[in-house]
């Protein structure tokens, strides 16, 4: 049943001398909501940008479905069910909250010449609505994007992700700068989409609260590499891991 | 081989002129984000300011400090704080229009106000040819080798070594940032356009000689220096030297042993290669950015 | 409301003077016509390149070049006007595809410095590949289209022919900037890598804004050569691609009645002008800096802010009442 | 009853036409850390900005110490001891992560030592340190931030204003960051901060401020508000329709 | 009726052309108010207009559209034979006189009754210096420095022809552009061809330029050029290197004849410079519908262009007109020219080579 939706195999990416990520592996299993943890700097972002095709990594591969995916741009592994949010904020600033919502939804129907034939809004879901309304946006959706505060934006970014509907989403520090009311509802909704459409998550979070409540499992990472690997609470028992993280 | 001394050697001594002009365009790139599509023309209204002034009967050197004064004043305030200051946080597009008609406006006004025909204008250093290699070179050339290359490593060391230049770039870079850590943000911009317009200035005082004072002379000044800068590497001031050198020398090779009526496309197929195979150019470091 | 009635008036007056002004207008009054709605034409896919996708291009001169061209070479060797039409929006569309790849690697300034080397490079080809263009001598000797029977030779004929291909440009330009694809075009523009991580597939729809921008130009240079009756390389230098850019920002880039109006600036102003005699181009220069230090998003954009300012107000108002609503607790 | 070192009274501010704050009136006694509380788009960040002459206050007055503060330009008000880490990312990306220490002790005076702060700065982040060469836009968010952090302690400020300090920072960082704000407390820094992260937050805190559209909803003791059942609902976690115009 | 008659001049005031048409326009202006203080026209002033064409020739040919719906009594300009080209066909069916300043031989053989030069016409040099070329300097292999522009294409193509023709080989072609700044390039290209002579077809400061480099890389062989190439300006501007350049004349205002010296005094008082060719293009023309004019005995327009042709007038009887012409039934001049040498900077006349038509 819990079938390896993805694997990371000895991803490792050089800047220069730089090493940011220094042979990775791991696997995602279909329906889990899977953690990754580490100091600042020790690679996490570096490693979605990897995974996802936005850098090109330096050695290793990432198998989707069995597939080898490695080097696939963005928006082929969006295409194909994997989408993501950013640590940093990344809205559309000079479109509205709908409109950014609706762009997010548009390029999964058809191809790239049915959508010109196709209705504007077709990116307009059901969901769409719904997810304004769910991220307390409603009143806002008509405001340019770039004018939302930074909790906003942020919010904004999730709502983003989720709304193609995918089958796996890689979250950047999804709970930077969100009112902890909302990142209560955003928990939830992360949850009932794990548990009612199978849905996948992979989160970077150093938030560790957040982190134990929602993970099935934990990856640690430190200076690139793989330290530890575990339910929230083996990981927060590890000696290794507190001392490079955690700390007391 | 004399032949081919002699194409390096003018080449250079062309390539001397556009890095001149190419580095002034660099300096507002890097200090104010600025794209400046009249520094070319800014390159021709010194020699006017010069030229108007000797009519009034002044003696030269008055004249040349008369030309510098106008022009630190007309391209240098006058042009930041009633083009610049409104524009620059609208970002790069509309202001770099503004420049466009900007230089139109200097170049029709000189041709309406001064003349249509090329003026000679009086060269401040002496006449004459240096020999090199058996070829000869004018003083003039040589001149505006060395005091290019002299503005250059003046220029760096001042950005990069001073709290000033440092501050100019940040402001550059990120001016709310710059405006809250305490620089004093209208005046580094200023710098750069008092800067600049010195710069132009003495362009237009070493150039203009050979080139002759035209309303006209800016425009193909103007897209070398573009040129130059993009080749050398837009965000490093000595990218401007080695843009302008290079782009002049290819210039003569191409034109000798190319084609004469593609002399023009030849620097360009260099400007799309560098573009787009080292975008940051052959001097600059590239910029890049983590999401 | 209200507001839809005056738009609509506005409207309705605008395209009546387009249909009737001209016919109390001499020859050289539609000449001037002709040449904004065709210019417009040109700024319209330049807008669609820059103001929408976001891609700086200095070579839309170029492709009014190419277009012209193409229709000169063509009707020269008797293939009438409509095959030459069609063959200019292919080649148009063909190049300006290939002149987005650069765009896939770098951007801004970049961008704009190899979109400018090649507008260079197209003229020094027109001006030297004398067995094909004439050189700097030029092309002449075709003459005005005709079609279903109807001439379009005279002046006041040839206009209304190039209104009508303006509409029809309009029109496809409306529905494109309305589709899915102008929302893509648009975030190409805001956030390419968010876009990129949304699925846009970034390469096709640059290099689209591309081609189908280079169309335009194309389309609309296959109308200039029958309008000037003659084609030589001098009217396709940078200055041209510099003079529709300036129009694109100055109407407004990124709005769709920008090119109209800019157009209008560029092509009409300088010919109401010319009572100054040497000074028009000198009195031009300052009109348009005067006119984007007032306006630096362009015309269109300062109406839009005015429109967005007025809703924010009742956004605002909104806010307060609620903040006003809260008891301190 | 000592007098605040920040007093704001009926500010009202905000973006083009946009109000955001709609009277908002707090203080912030000496020598105490001061935590600012509320929803997303509350107008915590507008504050900040406003106070620190970022934005314009179009009515109310800012007063620091015993003098008007109210729109003086960022280089005066750093000047007068006040200096503001804001929220997101606030560095010069092309310059080295040494550059943009560097440029933190522009507004210091001329007899502070700025190249021996920054290596006692370095000292503490070593990190910064070992990357001191490399471009700062090629840093990770989080050491971003750290960076943005340790520039503000160049200069000896008497209050300090921190948006969301902690948003992209490890556990451990965080835990270091809360340090130093204790640190500089003890030597008679006042800070005022604005976090998500509200309850370790107030539980370094000596005030809370609950702000709500742009008005102050609550202020009282850090302690007070931890233990209050409503803040407890609203803002730390608990669960109830919250409001949002 | 005493209504000024009206002459609207179409010339190339901004662009890449600007210096030219600005030359004409001067001119044509200074003859006009000459014209004007002595009484007019059949005592009717003459009231002159310019429309700027921007050197783009779609721009001309709108704007002599305009200036024919204004129903002038005579058109002026444009400069540029491309320009010409385009606008000479409104005119010819409006009937209006075109008193242009374009040199490309093919103008006058397109057959626009209406279309008449105010220059010699590169038809009529290029024969004389291919022939100086060939008979006097006997050369063999010529190097040919043109400007890739509409005016030195023209020359280059017709004197290539024309030594072609006279057995003299082009052993180097060379084309540069319009306000090139260095020349190093060309003179090496040009003496890799191993001339006996070089043709040099540049405007003015470009000659200037050249013929420093060409002083520069020690070139001795015969220079040989028309008067963009021996002017006074080029040689105030090229200083020592301009000495034993040499060429074929049409006009200048260095030529040896009392009115033509009297025009270059009163230009430069009032513009304060020399005008090159271009002015005195823009002179002549002014002149040229005087004289035909007053042959008419009345001002009509549609009879100007008739009157035009076959008009011989004397410098005589209209000192205007500089030095005695003829206009051709084609609308080509046909008059007097020189062949000069640039000696110890001075320009000095060697041989007059007279009408073609004597
Ligand atoms: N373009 C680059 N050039 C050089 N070094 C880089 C570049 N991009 C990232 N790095 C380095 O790689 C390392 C990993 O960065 P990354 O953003 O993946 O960290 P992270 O784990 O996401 O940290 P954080 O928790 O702070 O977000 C950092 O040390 C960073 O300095
Ligand atoms: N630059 C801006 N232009 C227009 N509106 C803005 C701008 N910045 C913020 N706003 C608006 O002001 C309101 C308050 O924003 P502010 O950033 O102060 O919120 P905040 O309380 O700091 O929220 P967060 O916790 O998300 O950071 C928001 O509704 C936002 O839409
Ligand atoms: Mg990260
Ligand atoms: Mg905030």
């Amino acid at each position: 049943m819990t079938r390896t939706l993805m694997e990371v195999q000895g991803i490792r990416k050089k800047f220069g001398g730089i090493t940011a990520v220094d042979g990775v592996s791991f696997e995602v299993r279909e329906g889990e909501i899977l953690g990754i943890i580490g100091p600042n700097g020790c690679g996490k972002s570096t490693l979605f940008n990897c995974i996802l095709g936005q850098l090109p990594p330096t050695e290793g591969r990432v198998m989707l479905d069995g597939d080898d995916v490695t080097g696939l741009r963005p928006s082929a592994m969006n295409r194909r069910g994997v989408s993501r949010t950013f640590q940093l904020l990344q809205v559309f600033p000079q479109l509205s909250v709908r409109e950014n919502l609706v762009l997010a939804g548009q390029e999964h129907k058809g191809t790239m010449f049915t959508r010109l034939f196709g209705p504007r809004d077709a990116g307009l879901t059901p969901d769409a609505n719904q997810m304004i309304d769910f991220f307390r946006l409603g009143h806002l959706a008509e405001e340019k994007a770039g004018g939302l505060s930074y909790g906003q934006q942020k919010l904004l970014d999730a709502a983003m992700a989720f709304m193609a509907g995918p089958r796996m989403v890689l979250l950047d520090e999804p709970a930077g700068g969100v009112n902890l009311t909302m990142l209560g509802h955003l928990e939830e909704r992360l949850r009932a989409m794990n548990t009612e459409r199978g849905a996948t998550f992979v989160v970077i979070e150093h938030n560790m609260d957040f982190v134990m409540r929602l993970c099935t499992r934990v990856v640690v990472l430190a200076e690139g590499k793989k330290i530890a690997e575990g339910t929230p609470a083996e990981v927060r028992a590890n000696q290794a891991v507190i001392d490079a993280y955690l700390g007391h | 081989m004399m032949n081919f001394i002699n194409l390096i050697l003018s080449g250079l001594a062309t390539g001397a002129i556009y890095a001149l002009v190419a580095i002034g365009f660099t300096l507002l790139w890097q200090t104010s984000q600025t794209i400046n599509f009249a520094q070319g023309e800014f390159v021709m209204v010194p020699a006017f300011f010069v030229l108007a002034t000797l009519n009034l009967g002044m003696p030269l050197p008055i004249a040349l400090l008369v030309g510098l004064a106008l022009s630190m004043l007309v391209l240098g305030v006058l042009f930041k704080n009633l083009l610049v200051d409104p524009m620059l946080r609208h970002g790069v597009l509309p202001l770099a229009i503004c420049t466009m008609a900007l230089s139109i406006f200097l170049k029709e006004t000189v041709k309406e106000v001064y003349s249509a025909e090329a003026s000679p204008f009086p060269s401040f250093l002496p006449e004459g040819n240096l020999i090199f290699f058996g070829a000869n070179i004018s003083i003039q050339s040589v001149s505006i080798f060395v005091f290019a290359i002299c503005a250059v490593l003046a220029l760096q060391a001042f950005l990069a070594r001073t709290s000033t230049g440092r501050q100019m770039q940040a402001t550059a870079q990120n001016p709310y940032v710059a405006k809250l850590l305490g620089v004093p943000v209208e005046r580094m911009i200023m710098y750069t356009f008092l800067i600049n317009a010195a710069l132009v200035a003495l362009a237009s005082f070493l150039i203009s000689p050979v080139y002759l004072a035209k309303f006209s002379a800016g425009e193909t000044l103007g897209l070398a220096a573009f040129i130059a800068a993009i080749v050398g590497g837009f965000n490093q001031i000595r990218g401007a030297i080695v843009g302008g050198l290079l782009l002049g020398i290819v210039d003569n090779l191409a034109a000798a042993y190319i084609s004469t009526q593609y002399r023009g496309a030849v620097p360009l197929f260099l400007l799309i290669a560098v573009i787009l195979f080292r975008p940051q150019g052959l001097m600059g470091r590239a910029e890049e950015r983590t999401v | 409301m209200s507001r839809s009635v005056i738009l609509k008036t506005f409207g309705v007056l605008i395209v009546g003077a387009l249909i009737f002004l001209p016919l109390t207008l001499n020859r050289y009054g539609i000449y001037i016509m002709s040449l904004w709605a065709i210019m417009t034409i040109a700024a319209m896919g330049l807008n669609l390149t820059l103001g929408y996708a976001g891609q700086v291009s200095l070579a839309q001169g170029a492709f009014v070049g190419l277009g012209a061209y193409t229709v000169a070479i063509m009707m020269s060797a008797g293939f009438g006007f409509w095959l030459p039409l069609l063959i200019a929006i292919v080649i148009t569309f063909a190049v300006g595809w290939l002149l987005g790849y650069p765009a896939l690697r770098v951007q801004h300034h970049y961008l704009a410095f190899v979109t400018l080397a090649f507008s260079t490079l197209v003229f020094l080809v027109f001006r030297n590949e004398e067995w094909l263009t004439k050189g700097i001598y030029g092309i002449m000797g075709f003459k005005r289209p005709s079609a279903f029977g109807v001439s379009f030779q005279k002046p006041i004929e040839f206009y209304y022919f190039t209104l009508g291909a303006l509409v029809l440009a309009s029109a496809f330009m409306a529905w494109l900037v309305r589709s899915p694809w102008g929302r893509a075009f648009v975030a190409l523009r805001e956030n390419p890598v968010r876009a990129l991580s949304l699925g846009v597939d970034t390469r096709r729809y640059t290099l689209m804004a591309f081609a189908i921008g280079s169309a335009m130009g194309g389309f609309s240079g296959a109308l200039y050569a029958p309008l000037v009756e003659f084609v030589d390389p001098t009217p396709f230098t940078l200055a041209l691609s510099l003079n529709l850019l300036m129009m694109v920002i100055v109407g407004g880039s990124g709005f769709f009645f920008g090119p109209f109006l800019g157009a209008a600036i560029g092509v009409l102003l300088p010919e109401w002008l010319r009572f100054a005699h040497g000074w028009y181009l000198i009195i031009y220069a300052l009109f348009v800096m005067i006119l984007l230090i007032k306006t630096p998003t362009g015309i269109l954009g300062i109406i839009e802010n005015m429109i967005a300012a007025r809703k924010t107000r009742a956004a605002s108002a909104a806010r307060a009442a609620a903040s006003a609503g809260l008891d301190k607790v | 009853m000592t007098k605040p070192v920040l007093s704001v009274r009926e500010i009202v501010a905000g973006y083009g036409e946009m109000t955001i704050l709609n009277g908002t009136t707090f203080d912030v006694m000496p020598g105490t850390i001061t935590t600012v509380i509320g929803p997303n788009g509350a107008g915590k960040s507008t504050v900040f900005k406003t106070i620190f002459g970022m934005l314009k206050a179009r009515s109310g007055s800012i007063h620091f110490k015993n003098s008007d503060i109210t729109n003086l330009i960022p280089r005066k008000l750093l000047a007068q001891g006040l200096c503001y880490v804001p929220q997101g990312r606030n560095i010069f990306p092309e310059l080295s992560v040494l550059h943009n220490l560097e440029l933190g002790g522009i507004a210091a005076s001329a007899e502070t030592n700025i190249a021996q702060r920054v290596d006692s700065i370095l000292e503490r982040f070593p990190m910064l340190r070992r990357k001191g060469q490399q471009q700062a836009g090629t840093l990770s968010g989080g050491e971003q931030k750290l960076l943005e952090i340790a520039r503000s302690l160049l200069l000896d400020p008497q209050l300090m204003l921190i948006d969301e300090p902690s948003i992209g920072l490890s556990p451990m960082m965080v835990q270091e960051v809360f340090s130093i704000i204790k640190e500089l407390r003890a030597k008679g820094v006042s800070i005022l901060m604005i976090e998500q992260n509200a309850r370790s937050a107030l539980e370094i805190s000596d005030d809370g401020l609950v702000l709500e559209l742009g008005r102050t909803r609550m202020q009282d003791r850090a302690q007070a508000l931890l233990n209050d059942p409503r803040v407890g609902q609203l803002f730390l976690g608990g669960v109830i329709e919250e409001n949002t115009a | 009726t005493n209504a000024p008659i009206k002459i609207i001049n179409v010339g190339e005031l901004s662009g890449p052309g600007a210096t030219v048409g600005t030359n004409f326009k001067n001119s044509a202006d200074l003859a006009v108010a000459e014209i004007n203080a002595k009484g007019g026209i059949l005592g009717r002033k003459i009231e002159i207009v310019h429309f700027d064409t921007q050197t783009n020739p779609g721009v001309a040919r709108a704007l002599v559209q305009k200036a024919i719906d204004e129903n002038p009594y005579a058109i002026m300009g444009p400069g540029y034979s491309g320009s010409v080209k385009v606008s000479a066909p409104l005119a010819a069916q409006a009937g209006i006189a075109q008193v242009m300043g374009g040199e490309a031989a093919e103008l006058t053989q397109l057959g626009f009754n209406t279309l008449f030069r105010t220059s010699f016409g590169q038809q009529s040099s290029m024969p004389k210096i291919a022939k100086y070329i060939a008979e006097n300097l006997k050369a063999k292999n010529v190097a040919v420095i043109w400007v890739n522009n509409d005016f030195g294409k023209g020359g280059r193509d017709m004197v290539t022809k024309e030594l072609t023709a006279r057995g003299v080989k082009v052993t180097a072609d060379i084309s540069t552009e319009a306000g090139q700044a260095d020349f190093a390039a060309d003179v090496v290209k040009a003496k890799s061809g191993n001339p006996d002579a070089i043709f040099i077809y540049l405007n003015e400061e470009e000659s200037a330029r050249a013929l420093r480099e060409l002083k520069r890389q020690g070139v001795t062989v015969p220079l040989v050029g028309e008067t963009t190439l021996i002017g006074q300006k080029v040689i105030e501007l090229a200083g020592d290197a301009a000495n034993g350049a040499r060429g074929h004349i049409g006009l200048t205002v260095d030529a040896p004849n009392d009115n033509l010296k009297a025009y270059g005094k009163k230009f430069q008082e009032k513009y304060n410079y020399i005008p090159d060719h271009n002015g005195i293009k823009g002179y002549l023309g002014v002149y040229m519908i005087k004289a035909a004019t007053e042959k008419m005995g009345k001002v009509d327009q549609k009879g100007l262009p008739d009157a035009l042709k076959g008009l011989t007038i004397l410098a005589a009887k209209e000192p205007g007109i500089l030095m005695d012409l003829t206009i051709d039934k084609n609308g080509d001049l046909d008059r007097d020219s020189f062949l000069a040498f640039v000696e110890n900077g001075k320009q000095v006349v060697k041989e007059t080579l007279p009408k073609m038509s004597k």
